[in-house]
């Protein structure tokens, strides 16, 4: 079981290399430099110039990247191209913001996904279950700034009982916060929890084919057992696996969120990253996204192992 | 031949004698596949939008690119005397409406969008762009998802570990990420999308076919054409394909609706379809403005888009998700 | 009266067009308090769907249209759901084909045992934990105290059955319903597992439904008989009746179909007239296994140092338990795994070890047939392009030529030509089987790698198989290496016997030499695990064997010594384990690997069977003492 | 569209917002009484009526400002590349901030005339070669240090030098600077400007501490500054906050603190204003514009200003080297309509030359405006036997798009193929705008025509963006930078304007105004066209009602 656990761990830091391959040349390719990007309409060639000579530019690519990748090893993330904050100021604030959101919404949707995935597969064919499904279904079906907007327009704009971007001056006390996060909670819920959902009552639904789940039944084991013992406990992998990748997203994924919501977040800043060029803080996010990523996955694979006794205990 | 045991010579004697019991079939035949109702409606609607994305830019009244009106976010039922002939309508109430419309010759079923072009024409242009884009891209998305993931499948060993590397990379970044960085890097336009996304759907076709590869791969049959000396293009196209196509199939068209909401997202960003060019996604962002004041230029888009995808998720679930519910159902 | 009364059942199918297709059409019968009714009949004939029937169960897609299920006189099928469910498991409880599916991977065994008991409140989890070690004991499963905290893969198959039995008598049912439990195993574990159920049926009192299509099974176990075909019922009876007089052709068909205990002389001996000189394909010193391959030893060594010789014409018969690694001895003459060290000679000729490197007409010659016709045909062909593609890969054939050759091949496993254009699904267990084997014989071959496939067929089918084999083998006059289990099929139709065991070769000779005296040790065994079509075989066995060779006991690999070592009833301790047995010829290319020299194995045997007599009489005063 | 101001004393009756905002700011750049009046008669009201309007618009300028309450404020755009170095502020959310943090030594009024600010007195000599800029005394930076002409020298000295990554280098490239005493400082120029004092008016010239540029890029703190409210917080791309300096030296600010933070998204942006968990947003959607007219307690601030969107045909290449073609593409545009539907009224009519009435006395405003001609397009297209061309665009600005799509179905009409290659904003600086035959720019509002002229237009300006290269414009261009004489500087540039107008490759199909929205209890915003939100003015000047 070590050994599964720590080749997945190399695996996952070859992922993250290469990774940082792509992205750092990807990101070269890109018409024009930090510099050409910063002084925008107002570049002369001399303050071209002068500002990639600052930005450290005017050296070939791969000679930059490894430079990264030395400094990345040593732990120091580097300095932005653009405003020549370090890094670590932009993103630290940022990547606070963002496991808040994402943490806040963790602890709510995970929970009720779970729930009402198993509620649906508990009583399969119902209203319940069809209104579940069909809900779910819709809610994956349309795009999310949709959603958001609707969302917004209903609850902020019209009822105005939540405000309308997520915006903290600081020193808000907690109903504060939560009150200033409402809607991208919302809406973050709304999103992940319906792929949840659906995706829990599937991997239940999956294992129901098995013979031993006709042997419960055989055995007169209750509908709630059957799930929530027998089922459940094999289908724990694929629903962790789901989890994880929903909680990658939850990092990652939610630019379009961060945006509507004018919220600090992670993606927002890689995306104004490959806007303004900025190489190092694309580079820094980009690591910390597929991080999280392969950390959250490595974690559904040994909660998968660990659920699993055939891994768990070996012959 | 000559018998001298007894017992298979008496098998056989009997075997003759009693032609009346017949090998009995296994299992009752196999079942093929068949829409519940809420299937066939699915399948109805995404067929009409298949036939529109055909047909659309004839059967709309107007070009997706035309100016009909000087006023945004027109109602329904708003109208246009002739091309440059304009009424001047302060407000378009209902009372306008009537008063003008009534005997006019050009009427905007659905209302003008923010630029005063019809939403209905944009709308029928529109399925052929986003149809057309988000089904290319993930055909694309197959090609190379199927060749690369049964590809690693087959030849396993390092081709396989570099490709899934590979692969888990790019799908470890956010795909708004990686769309964001191509089409900033290329600019956006529809070759230029597709592939985009296709790339990026690619990966997650990849993991499915090389999982499916792989489970094909232990089959007996596989091994079957192994051993007779069958190559690896045979084994491929003749062996394992066929057999994976139907779960890649079903996933098809979850993976469609999701290239279709990518897209839409991208023009969120404004990275999209780039105007003129009507597109489901780029329809909602642009026309979201009119929201506010209770104009449908959104709205209808959303529904266009909403019932295509609905309906593929509904038909892919009729097809895939019976599983397990048959016997889920006999729970107590 | 009964204790349940199965009367006019009628179970249906539906169509997608809604019309119904009969599955079970009006059965009747009953069980009494503590007789073992068993219901018999091939796959298809409705036995299993008219057992769940008693549980007021049918498996998705069928429902009952009529007639009732009384268990002490309550109908059943129009019961509550809520008490339908507190009926299963505790009045009547299901024993199911596989334990190894249906055993819950994820949950303990002991919760799994007691699980139905606790939930049903007839006993609190420490009386259950309790009960289902008496019964683990009763069953006589090793280490009863910590069975219960083990997972169900870390237990052998054998086992699993039994715990299966401990699930469903912890909570004392009424009524059992055991559904074809022995099948799936070997000869030797289906004796101790069907000693087991014998003996807490009676134990515990409980009355018994019995699923099987194995009449030989039955008459050990069954007091009284249902035959059944297509859904209805075609004959009942006590069981002396039927296995001694049965009266209807179906029954018949189904006896002739039994396979008879291995003896010398089974075989049809004569010569083929192919010559007995050369050998078609020879293994020569195999070792082979699995992993990274180090001087000539894989990681994990299967097969050690065989040889092997198929003369023209000839059937070789591979025995041995699964895991003796019979599999992969003919996975490594097709090239399938390629030997870690010596040679498969063809003709004369020393062949590549790989496929890869093989070429077409070797290929050609050496043909492997696949053990389950299901997973070996593509689904997604038609039969038409499974038997034409090696046609035309092999032959060259094309257009019109390739379709004669394939409705050739048809008429010779004696199907229709109309059968070209389905598809597998669309066919039999049987007739899979049938195109299995055209396949093979499409491009000529010389020799027929033959992976048990008659093993997962019905009695009656199998031997429908057999007889199409020997018919092939009389006209083509091709060389099939048959491997099997099962030693009374080899038998009936092998010229020459390789006993495997641990992946060595422990007696090798022609059919008539290897199945009388003197025997090794393990073929001995082997012949006496083969059913006897008569009441009263079990027990007989039972005495004979149970000291004769510790039967529960795995097949384990050893590098050294002898690998039957720890199941052999004369094994010499010091000398055994350590030291490879020499092989002892006896006769015309009969050889037997064993340290005992074949006078030894002889006498052995003479006093093994005195110590038997003992013992049989203990299990008699046993047997009594339980009745009492 | 009747909409009542509530919270106002003025009925400016059926007045759209732009009339009204023009009503106001004529008044506040000292229009008579009269002049307001014809202004209103020219909109179609009533004598009656108008003079009920400016009586009301008069009586609202001059209501005293009330000290006290917080403000947010969103602009459209930041990133962690927001500067607080005034020498490379690019963004409005940098010029916004700026004014609250900082001071220059003139700030320029509606009119954009100069002002005294940190310059308490400041003149050219006659022939505008040199500048006397005589300093406050009583000036102290947040910090509690004094400010002085060394803090001048140090702040204009990040202007020059081969590493300074300066925005505006360029602009005061051949000016000197010498400290004269300790609170005077000179500007000696190698040609004459008779524009400089406005020219410093620009944003990016704020006065910061003696070394505090250095001491921020070496990672210490922020730079010192002298304005209305010290900064608080900062976090690039994310906000600000600035609490009421109190010590300032003149009257002071009225809000106790602003905050700032961008929304970038437009529609968020709108819906924040409309649920009003922000004060003021800048750059309102035009599409959103009626959105926010019909909403209670908010209200649009539009501003004529001089800003443009153009298409730029290069003349030094095919096809823009064909004046044939040049001609004929000028002539199809349908320039009311562009105003009236792509920017929803919020806009000019512009006339292929940058300057438009938002620049005063400069303008030229005999000069007719370029008909829309098909048939005349068609004739001159035809002339010059070009076919097709493709415009590389990007949404520089709201509407651009839009605008060169209506020329496309214009060109689809008589025949012409014109291709449109849309491409990311972000990149299109560096490989669109003058890199590619046809392309389109937007500009924003300069302090004066000359410099707008002179920097995308004269001869040998790096920005001439279609490369014209007019002889005649520049001599008039050196000549307009040295006159000083009203009526004939107006000749000059009416002279240069029709140069451009007639030969240049620049399509300006119209003028954008300045549309903002803010929450109708904020009064007091500045009209300085020069920015958003009253030319980013507003931190010093506005308050709640």
């Amino acid at each position: 079981m070590q050994a599964m656990v720590f080749r997945r761990i190399l695996i996952g830091f070859a992922t993250l290399w290469v990774v940082s391959i792509i992205v750092y040349f990807g990101l070269s390719v890109l018409p024009g430099d930090a510099a050409a990007i910063q002084l925008g309409q107002a570049a002369t060639e001399e303050s071209l110039a002068a500002l990639r000579a600052q930005l450290g530019l005017d050296r070939p690519a791969y000679v930059r990247y490894f430079e990264w990748l030395g400094n990345m090893s040593t732990g120091d993330l580097g300095i932005s191209n653009a405003g020549g904050a370090t890094i670590a100021s932009l993103i630290g604030f940022r990547l606070g913001n963002t496991l808040e959101l994402g943490g806040i919404v963790a602890v709510i949707s995970v929970p009720l996904s779970v729930f009402l995935g198993l509620a649906a597969a508990m009583y399969p064919g119902t209203w319940l279950d069809r209104a579940l499904t069909f809900g779910t279904m819709s809610l994956v079906a349309v795009p999310e700034f949709l959603i958001a907007t609707f969302l917004v327009l209903i609850f902020a704009v019209k009822l105005k009982w939540m405000p309308s971007i997520a915006y903290m001056s600081g020193g808000e006390t907690f109903w504060e916060w939560v009150h200033a996060l409402a809607m991208p909670i919302l809406v973050l819920v709304v999103v992940v929890s319906a792929q949840m959902i659906r995706m829990t009552r599937a991997g239940i639904l999956n294992v129901m084919n098995s013979p031993y789940i006709e042997m419960a039944i055989l055995k007169g084991v209750p509908r709630k057992r059957i799930i929530l013992r027998h089922a459940l406990f094999n289908a724990i992998g694929p629903i962790i696996n789901v989890i994880a990748l929903n909680l990658a997203y939850l990092v990652s994924g939610v630019v379009i969120v961060e945006t509507i919501f004018a919220y600090s977040g992670l993606a927002k800043l890689m995306i104004d990253g490959v806007q303004t060029r900025d190489f190092p803080l694309v580079q820094a996010c980009a690591m910390i996204f597929c991080g999280t990523y392969v950390v959250l996955l490595l974690i559904a694979d040994i909660a998968a192992i660990m659920s699993n006794p055939r891994l768990r205990n070996p012959k | 031949m000559s018998n001298t045991t007894e017992n298979p010579g008496a098998a056989e004697k009997v075997v003759d004698e009693i032609d009346k019991f017949a090998e009995l079939p296994d299992a009752p035949p196999k079942k093929t596949i068949k829409l519940s109702w809420t299937g066939k409606l699915a399948a109805a609607i995404v067929a009409a939008w298949v036939v529109v994305a055909f047909i659309g830019p004839w059967i709309a009244p107007f070009h997706e690119a035309e100016f009909i009106l000087d006023d945004s976010f027109v109602p329904a039922g708003g109208c246009a005397e002739m091309l440059d002939e304009l009424y001047d309508i302060e407000e378009w109430t209902p009372e306008a409406i009537t008063k003008y419309c009534s005997d006019a010759d050009v009427t905007l079923f659905l209302g003008s969008d923010y630029l005063g072009r019809d939403t209905f024409s944009r709308i029928l242009w529109g399925a052929r762009t986003t149809i057309g884009i988000s089904f290319v891209a993930t055909l694309f998305a197959y090609f190379m998802g199927i060749t690369l993931g049964i590809g690693a499948a087959v030849s396993g060993g390092y081709i396989d570990m570099v490709l899934s590397r590979v692969n888990e990379s790019i799908l470890s970044l956010p795909s708004i990420m990686l769309g964001l960085i191509v089409v900033a890097a290329l600019g956006s336009s529809i070759p230029i999308l597709i592939a985009t996304a296709s790339v990026i759907y690619a990966t997650s076709v990849f993991r499915i076919a090389r999982a499916l590869g792989q489970d094909i791969m232990v089959q007996d049959f596989v091994e079957a054409a192994h051993a007779r000396g069958e190559g690896l293009w045979w084994i491929i196209t003749r062996e394992v394909l066929p057999n994976a196509a139907m779960p890649l199939l079903t996933d098809f068209g979850l993976r469609l609706v999701f290239v279709i909401l990518f897209i839409s997202s991208l023009s969120f960003l404004g990275l999209g379809v780039q105007p003129p060019t009507a597109d489901w996604g780029s329809m909602v962002r642009e026309n979201m403005a009119g929201l506010g004041y209770g104009s449908y230029a959104s709205i209808w888009p959303a529904i266009a888009i909403g019932t295509l995808t609905i309906s593929i998720n509904l038909i892919v679930d009729d097809i895939s998700a019976k599983s397990g519910g048959s016997l889920a159902k006999k729970m107590v | 009266m009964a204790l349940l009364e199965v009367e006019n059942l009628k179970i249906e199918a539906r169509k997608d067009d809604g019309t119904p297709i009969p599955i079970v059409k009006g059965v009747s019968f009953e069980v009494k308090a503590g007789e073992v009714v068993a219901l018999i009949g091939e796959s298809g004939s409705g036995k299993t769907t008219i057992s769940l029937a008693s549980l007021a169960y049918t498996k998705p897609g069928l429902e009952f249209c009529g007639g009732e299920v009384r268990l002490h006189g309550e109908d059943l099928l129009t019961m509550e759901p809520l008490k339908q469910r507190d009926l299963r498991g505790q009045k009547v409880a299901y024993l199911a084909q596989s334990a190894a599916a249906t055993f819950n991977p994820a949950i303990t065994i002991g919760e799994q045992v007691t699980e139905s008991a606790v939930l049903h409140g007839i006993l609190t989890q420490e009386e259950a934990t309790k009960r289902a070690e008496e019964l683990y004991v009763a069953l006589e499963l090793p280490d009863p105290d910590r069975l219960g905290s083990r997972y169900p893969h870390q237990v052998s198959g054998g086992q699993l059955q039994r715990l299966m039995a401990a699930m469903a008598l912890v909570g004392k049912p009424d009524l059992l319903v055991l559904d074809e439990p022995t099948t799936a195993l070997d000869v030797t574990t289906q004796i101790e597992v069907l000693k087991a159920f014998k003996k807490v049926i009676r134990e515990q009192g409980s009355a018994a439904i019995y699923v099987t299509h194995d009449l030989a099974v039955v008459a050990q176990i069954a007091d009284h008989i249902v035959v059944l075909y297509s859904g209805e019922v075609q004959e009942q009876g006590p069981v002396d009746q039927i296995i001694n007089n049965p009266s209807h052709d179906y029954t018949r068909r189904l006896m002739a179909a039994v396979r008879p205990t291995p003896t010398a002389g089974m075989s049809d001996d004569d010569d083929h007239g192919h010559g007995r000189a050369e050998a078609a394909i020879a293994a020569r010193g195999i070792t082979a296994g699995y992993g990274g391959i180090v001087d000539g030893e894989p990681a994990i060594t299967i097969l050690r140092d065989i040889n092997v010789e198929v003369e023209r014409g000839d059937v070789v018969g591979v025995i041995g338990e699964s895991g003796c690694g019979k599999s992969t001895l003919a996975r490594v003459m097709a090239g399938l795994l390629p030997s870690a060290r010596g040679e498969i000679v063809l003709n004369g000729k020393t062949l590549e070890p790989a496929l890869e490197d093989r070429d077409r007409d070797e290929l050609r010659q050496v043909q492997f047939v696949f053990q389950m016709a299901d997973t070996a045909l593509n689904p997604r062909q038609y039969i038409g392009d499974i038997l034409g593609r090696p046609v035309e890969f092999y032959l060259g054939l094309k257009g019109e030529d390739k379709r004669r050759r394939v409705l050739e091949l048809l008429d010779m496993v004696e199907l229709p030509p109309a059968f070209a254009d389905r598809y597998p699904a669309e066919l039999s267990g049987g007739q899979k089987q049938r195109i299995n084997l055209a396949r093979a014989l499409a491009g000529n071959p010389e020799v027929l790698l033959c992976d048990e496939v008659t093993s997962a067929l019905d009695s009656i089918v199998g031997a429908n198989v057999i007889k199409l084999l020997t018919n092939l083998r009389n006209k083509t006059g091709v060389s099939f290496v048959f491997i099997s289990h099962d030693l009374s099929t080899v038998g009936s139709f092998a010229d020459k016997i390789v006993v495997l065991y641990a992946g060595r070769v422990v007696e090798q000779g022609p059919t008539d030499q290897v199945l009388s005296p003197p025997y090794h040790p393990y073929t001995r065994l082997l012949i006496t695990s083969v059913p006897e079509l008569r009441v009263g075989w079990l027990e007989d066995t039972m005495k004979t064997r149970e000291a004769a060779a510790g039967i529960a006991r795995g097949v384990e690999i050893t590098a050294v010594g002898c690998p039957f070592f720890n199941r052999c009833p004369i094994a010499i301790p010091g000398t055994c384990q350590l030291e490879t047995p020499p092989v002892r010829m006896h006769g015309d290319g009969h050889e037997i690997a064993c340290h005992h020299s074949l006078d030894e194995v002889e006498h052995s045997e003479a006093e093994t069977q005195k110590v038997l007599h003992g013992y049989e009489k203990a299990i008699v005063d046993d047997d009594s003492a339980i009745k009492a | 569209m009747t909409k009542k101001i509530e919270n106002t004393d003025v009925d400016y009756g059926d007045m759209t917002g732009a009339d009204r905002d023009l009503l106001t700011a004529a008044l506040k750049r000292g229009a008579t009484r009269r002049e307001a009046m014809q202004m209103m008669a020219a909109t179609g009201l009533s004598v009656a009526a108008a003079g009920a309007i400016v009586t009301s618009a008069e009586e609202a300028i001059a209501a005293t400002p009330v000290k006290g309450g917080s403000v947010k404020m969103a602009p459209s755009l930041h990133g962690p590349d927001d500067a607080i170095v005034p020498a490379q502020f690019t963004s409005t959310v940098d010029y916004t901030r700026g004014r609250c943090h900082y001071n220059s030594l003139v700030q320029l009024n509606d009119d954009i005339i100069p002002q005294p600010e940190l310059a308490q007195e400041f003149g050219a000599n006659a022939n505008a070669t040199e500048w006397t800029f005589k300093l406050r005394k009583d000036v102290t930076f947040h910090d509690g240090s004094k400010f002085d002409a060394d803090d001048v020298m140090y702040t204009m000295a990040q202007h020059y030098g081969d590493d300074s990554v300066s925005v505006v280098k360029s602009l005061v490239a051949g000016v000197e600077w010498k400290k004269v005493g300790q609170y005077e400082v000179k500007a000696i120029l190698e040609s004459p400007n008779s524009d400089l004092a406005t020219l410093l008016g620009e944003k990016q010239f704020k006065i910061m501490k003696e070394g505090s540029a250095e001491e921020f890029r070496s990672g210490g703190a922020l730079p010192t500054g002298t304005g209305p409210y010290a900064l608080e917080d900062f976090q690039p791309g994310v906000r600000s906050k600035h609490v009421r300096n109190k010590n300032y030296w003149r009257d002071g600010p009225n809000f106790d603190e602003v905050e700032i933070f961008a929304i970038t998204d437009p529609v968020a942006r709108v819906n924040a204003l409309l649920s009003r968990d922000v004060d003021m947003v800048a750059q309102v959607d035009p599409k959103a514009i009626k959105q926010v007219e019909s909403t209670d307690g908010v209200q649009i601030k539009s501003n004529a200003s001089g800003s443009y969107m153009g298409m730029c045909m290069m003349l030094d290449r095919e096809p823009g080297n064909n004046p044939d073609f040049v001609k004929g593409m000028k002539l199809l545009h349908r320039r009311d309509k562009i105003v009236k539907s792509i920017l929803k009224g919020q806009g000019t009519v512009g006339n292929d030359h940058p300057i438009n009435e938002a620049y005063g006395a400069d303008f030229c405003a005999d000069l007719a405006i370029q008909d829309y001609d098909p048939d005349q397009a068609k004739h001159y297209l035809q002339k010059s036997g070009v076919t097709g061309a493709e415009c590389v665009t990007a949404e520089v600005t709201p509407g651009m798009t839009d605008a060169v799509l209506m020329w496309q179905r214009e060109c689809s009409k008589i025949g012409f193929d014109l291709q449109v290659k849309k491409v990311p904003t972000d990149g299109y600086w560096g490989s669109g705008w003058m890199q590619t035959p046809v392309n389109v720019v937007t500009w924003n509002m300069r302090p004066t025509a000359t410099i707008m002229l002179d920097i995308a237009f004269a001869p040998t300006a790096p920005w001439n963006d279609t490369a014209w290269k007019n002889d005649r414009f520049g001599q008039l261009l050196t000549m307009a930078k040295a006159e000083t004489n009203a009526a004939k500087r107006h000749e000059i540039q009416c002279e240069m304007q029709t140069l451009a107008h007639e030969g240049s490759g620049m399509i300006i199909p119209a003028h954008m105004n300045v549309v903002d929205g803010h929450a109708s209890d904020i009064m007091g915003i500045p009209n300085l066209s020069l920015g958003i939100l009253g030319g980013c003015e507003w931190p010093e000047f506005a308050w709640r009602a």
